[in-house]
């Protein structure tokens, strides 16, 4: 997206509802900055997010889609994360085989006390994607303004 | 009135023709296998006899963007998106493809109109190349097209020196006229000689003899309620394969595609031998595979002659023969009722 | 195959099965047609095992054992392990079906012998060495082993994973990795020729359904492709982007349960090598999660129905090294 | 260029009436308040909402009403869900007409008519009748044999009762399935309220209904005496395009939408039973 002549990409954040979605609540409350290029998308779970979604993101014009979820051992559903690891691990290895660049997808383990990490994460991500520019190789070109 | 042009100037022939129109030919994949290209500098004519994909994508394309919607509140707006084609010219189509835009016109250009297909054919010079080495699973002298003088608006015939062309409508002369500085008028005996060589092959083919009478003698529902079906379709995989290779299959499905700021509405190709096809809220008419398969090999070969003076609607191009996941085709089908 | 269609013949006889899945001759010695028989006559007239016999017969179980009666199929070292993983996910009911396992030395493709340049071919004869190209322009001989197609040029196994009886003698597990060279190879490449050569590949696409239709592992009822709320229900695809998110998503819905069995890319009308796709997850999950191989067995949990806790993170696609 | 139908007309939901609990009848107009075009009774329109779906529906409304179109569309999927969610005021796209139509000004004129309805069945036949209603001088006599699950579900009931049962020479006879408090009328199924009845052989019969009601019926009506070329019904399948081209309505070699959706039972024969 260009604003004000300058790029601005735009980042799917898929925040697990027990530790990441609060842990962006704490950057808030904390007042830590980052970009407000994030939109967050609630999740229950990490797990929850399938393969699809991180297209679908891309397709409806995202940049770069991340993924934040309780750190490994903590999820609220005991094991939920351990199977979003492997799957995003697989998806994220598939998207770089397919030429897709691979700084866009992301996956970052982010717990309800760490706000500074969240802030911290989200400017490092939005930085990396901003770099790569919009993106073109998983866009749909119908869904452009 | 025959031309002619020296094989060695074809390129100038497809640069002069390209200086005008966007011209779109068979060029060779680094798979080995043809499919249609818009020529650019250095772009080389196919050696294959014929493209995977059928001409018909040129004028029935895979999808097409119908109109556009714009939905605020109670409120639609339709917008009108048709543009003017662009005139182009399509080279190297062989007999049986030509063909297919005969069934193709007769569902497109029945009242009313389809305007999408009929912009592109009013604008679309197709230019035909007879066949030298037909395939074994070329058919296409069983539904009468002779593929030694393709139709079409000008037909070719490549030989080792030269290209001969004619012209067959209006269209097909305004194109000679437009490339007539490269050619020089001739007689046709090298034609003839050609076509007299190419037919004696075409009369050794495999299914050079098999006949379509059952069809022509049997009644409708004869044909339908046959117990044959159930074992032909047996092994149907139930993909699209067939049908969307096919030149004369043009069942199309209309979606609704939301951009998240406006309602794109387009048709994509679509497949009779799809479980969904004919899927409505409370049934659906054709519920097994067999009743699908059934439906795509009786619209050939019944229904649509039926409808159409008993011309078939198939032109025996011998794609779904060779690119069938479990070889079952309309061949197969053919014979299978001959048999009795 | 003389002793294949005459225990199939005695099988039928005595009783054991009432009908009998096997592959049934065509118009030409290579046109294969998978086919269900059930008498002696049938068998006689129509059955047909040799080096063209390619199909994978294990998905149309799922349908065929649920009819009435045992049947009899002939199973190829890679078709059992289609037959495992199915069974593994209860699609077959093992107790209908009677396994034969048959010798597979590599199956001729039609597709790679007109690739070598042969026009009209109106028959081929094998004798396991070399294959006889009959013509419509002359006849030659080539060796078999450059008319294999894709699925059988690096073949993963020539041992029979489960049978009821063999004919013949099995064979060996392939160990020598010669499936990923063609994966490895690509990852060598950079990003933006990776994302070419996909392009190229995916763009021909014309969804037809035909790798997901043969597909064993794509077994579901029905298909999210299927679905009108998912949003990209089956038909052509529209762009680019659809074409990716087709491929993408069919194959990470059997990452973990294909078998390698290469039927993908055998029948697709357009050539794409669907296979390297499945090869790349399998490959990944060899190096993350340890060796793996669908269908092997019919106990080990797949591995995206696991974890370990040290697992290692998404960022080793990052940490990987290869070229961006 | 040339016109395309495929691309459709805006019209405008000026009423919306609650039949029955899961019949609505809606009133379109064009954006400028006409009626957006003339149609033969019996004839059909894509009634669609972009982005939810299009749908091939029966013009309720007779062509002599000059204000306005009518269709009465019962919720069964998608896109009728949505449409009954709607509130007056809202637009839709509307394209047609499409079919054949019944034979009102031909095969029909001057004969004595027997309408039979099951359910929704009746929304096809309402604009015949009222058709038929307002050209009265031109027809013999009308007989119409309504039925429904219960009395609820009698799609226009009031129609009904204030206009066809005073119409001259017009005799309406209503069933339902099963005994209802407040319902006097008859109750049983229509197959054997017909055989009841015992209507003249001579009436041309124009029948719509589920498929088992149809099937029964016209068993009965051929014990009675009907022959098939008097009984006329309209047909329903899976439409896209509604110009017989997308290769999906098809029985046979004759396509729903444009050879259709009104045959005649003698047409019907002729073709495979695949609906």
């Amino acid at each position: 997206m260009q604003v004000n002549g300058e790029f601005r990409p735009l980042i799917v954040a898929f925040c697990c509802n027990w530790c990441s979605y609060a842990g962006a609540d704490l950057a808030g409350t904390n007042r830590l900055n980052y970009p407000a290029d994030v939109k967050i998308i609630r999740v229950p779970c990490s797990c929850r997010v399938n393969p699809m979604f991180v297209l679908r993101a891309f397709q409806r014009g995202a940049d770069g889609v991340i993924l934040c979820g309780c750190h490994p051992g903590d999820c609220h559903y005991t094991s939920g994360n351990y199977f979003t690891r492997r799957r995003m691990t697989l998806l994220f290895s598939m998207l770089d085989f397919m030429g897709i660049e691979r700084e866009r997808t992301r996956v970052e383990w982010v717990s309800a006390a760490e706000g500074a990490k969240f802030a911290k994460t989200m400017n490092e991500f939005c930085e990396a994607v901003a770099k790569l520019g919009e993106n073109k190789r998983l866009e749909d070109l119908r869904c452009k303004k | 009135m025959m031309f002619r042009l020296p094989v060695n100037r074809l390129d100038d022939l497809f640069a002069a023709v390209s200086a005008v129109n966007s011209l779109y030919l068979p060029v060779d994949g680094n798979d080995g296998r043809a499919s249609y290209k818009k020529w650019v500098e250095g772009t080389k004519l196919s050696s294959k006899l014929n493209t995977v994909r059928s001409a018909k994508d040129f004028f029935f394309p895979q999808t097409t963007n119908l109109c556009d919607f714009n939905v605020k509140d109670k409120e639609i707006e339709v917008i009108d998106i048709r543009a003017d084609s662009e005139d182009f010219v399509v080279f190297g189509v062989r007999a049986c493809d030509a063909r297919s835009f005969t069934i193709l016109d007769k569902v497109f250009l029945a009242d009313p109109i389809d305007s999408y297909y009929a912009t592109k054919r009013e604008h679309g010079t197709i230019v035909t190349l007879a066949c030298t080495r037909p395939e074994e699973n070329c058919f296409c002298n069983v539904f009468g097209i002779d593929m030694t003088s393709p139709e079409g608006d000008a037909a070719c015939w490549l030989t080792d020196e030269y290209l001969y062309i004619n012209a067959n409508t209006g269209k097909g002369t305004a194109f000679i006229d437009s490339i007539k500085a490269l050619l020089e008028e001739c007689s046709d005996e090298d034609v003839k000689a050609q076509q007299t060589t190419v037919k004696e092959i075409a009369g050794k083919l495999p299914f050079a003899g098999v006949s379509t009478d059952y069809f022509k003698k049997n009644t409708l529902l004869d044909i339908f309620n046959s117990e044959k079906w159930e074992k032909l379709s047996e092994s149907c995989l139930a993909c699209g394969t067939c049908t969307f290779v096919c030149p004369t299959c043009q069942c199309y499905d209309i979606k609704d595609f939301n951009t998240g700021h406006g309602i794109k509405r387009y048709r994509t190709w679509d497949s009779c031998m799809y479980a969904d096809f004919t899927k409505m809220a409370a049934a659906n008419s054709r519920n097994t595979q067999m009743q699908r398969f059934r439906q795509r090999f009786m619209h050939k070969l019944v229904y649509f002659p039926d409808n159409n003076n008993g011309e078939f609607g198939c032109v025996g191009c011998g794609r779904c023969l060779s690119r069938c996941p479990i070889s079952m085709n309309i061949i197969k089908v053919i014979k299978a009722f001959e048999e009795e | 195959m003389q002793e294949v269609k005459d225990r199939a013949k005695q099988l039928l006889a005595d009783g054991t099965v009432n009908r009998v899945v096997g592959w049934k001759a065509g118009e030409f010695s290579y046109d294969i047609t998978p086919a269900v028989f059930t008498s002696a006559e049938e068998i006689d007239k129509d059955f047909i095992y040799n080096d063209f016999c390619a199909p994978n017969l294990s998905k149309y179980l799922i349908k065929e054992s649920r009819k009435e009666g045992k049947l009899l199929v002939f199973l190829k070292p890679c078709d059992t392990y289609s037959f495992n993983q199915l069974l593994k996910e209860h699609r077959i009911l093992r107790e209908n079906v009677y396994v034969i396992g048959v010798p597979c030395t590599g199956k001729v493709d039609i597709d790679t012998v007109r690739a070598m340049g042969f026009q009209g071919i109106t028959g081929m004869e094998s004798d396991g060495e070399n294959v006889t190209v009959h013509t419509l322009y002359g006849d030659k001989t080539v060796l078999k082993a450059d008319t294999l197609g894709d699925k059988c040029k690096t073949c993963k196994s020539k041992k029979h994973v489960v049978y009821d009886e063999l004919i013949g003698e099995d064979g060996e597990v392939n160990t020598d990795g010669a499936r990923f060279e063609l994966v490895e190879k690509l990852e060598k490449m950079t990003a933006d020729e990776r994302f070419e050569f996909w392009r190229g590949e995916l763009s021909k696409c014309i969804r037809c359904n035909a790798c997901r239709n043969v597909c064993p592992a794509c077994s579901c009822e029905n298909c999210v492709f299927d679905n009108p709320a998912s949003g990209i229900q089956q038909r052509a695809a529209v762009n680019s982007f659809e074409e990716n998110m087709f491929h993408l998503i069919r194959s990470f819905h059997v990452a973990g349960r294909c078998t390698d069995c290469g039927e993908c890319t055998r029948v697709c009308p357009q050539n794409i090598p669907l296979h390297l796709i499945n090869r790349k997850y399998i490959k990944d999950i060899n190096e993350f999660y340890g060796d793996f191989q669908a269908g092997e067995d019919t106990e080990t949990r797949a591995p995206l129905n696991a974890y370990t806790f040290d697992d290692c993170e998404p960022g080793i696609v990052y940490s990987r090294g290869g070229n961006e | 260029m040339h016109n395309e139908t495929l691309i459709p007309k805006i019209g405008v939901v000026t009423d919306i009436r609650q039949d029955t609990p899961d019949v609505k009848t809606f009133r379109v107009v064009g954006t400028d308040g006409k009626k957006l075009f003339e149609h033969i009774p019996g004839q059909c329109a894509m009634v669609s909402m972009p982005g939810v779906g299009e749908g091939m529906f029966s013009i309720t409304s007779s062509p002599t009403n000059t204000e306005f179109m009518e269709f009465s569309i019962k919720k069964c999927g998608v896109l009728t869900s949505w449409l009954h969610s709607m509130d007056v005021g809202q637009q839709i796209t509307v394209r047609g007409p499409y079919g054949n139509g019944f034979p009102v000004e031909t095969t029909f004129k001057g004969k004595d008519l027997l309408f039979i309805a099951g359910g929704i069945g009746l929304a096809p036949l309402r604009s015949v009748i009222n058709y038929v209603r307002d050209k009265r001088e031109n027809y013999g006599s009308v007989q119409i044999v309504y039925g429904s699950r219960s009395k609820d579900d009698l799609v226009d009931y009031q129609e009904i009762l204030d206009e066809w049962m005073s119409c001259p020479d017009t005799e309406v006879n209503l069933t339902i399935d099963r005994e209802q408090e407040g319902w006097d009328g008859h109750v049983g199924f229509i197959p054997n309220y017909v055989k009841e009845l015992q209507p003249d052989t001579s009436k041309t019969v124009v029948m719509c209904g589920p498929p088992i009601m149809i099937k029964f019926t016209l068993a009965g009506l051929k014990e009675l005496g009907f022959v098939d070329t008097n009984v006329f019904t309209t047909m329903e399948l899976r439409m896209k395009c509604a110009i017989g081209k997308c290769g999906r309505c098809n029985i046979g070699n004759k396509y729903v939408c444009k050879d259709g959706p009104v045959f005649s039972f003698d047409q019907l024969s002729e073709l495979p039973n695949e609906y």
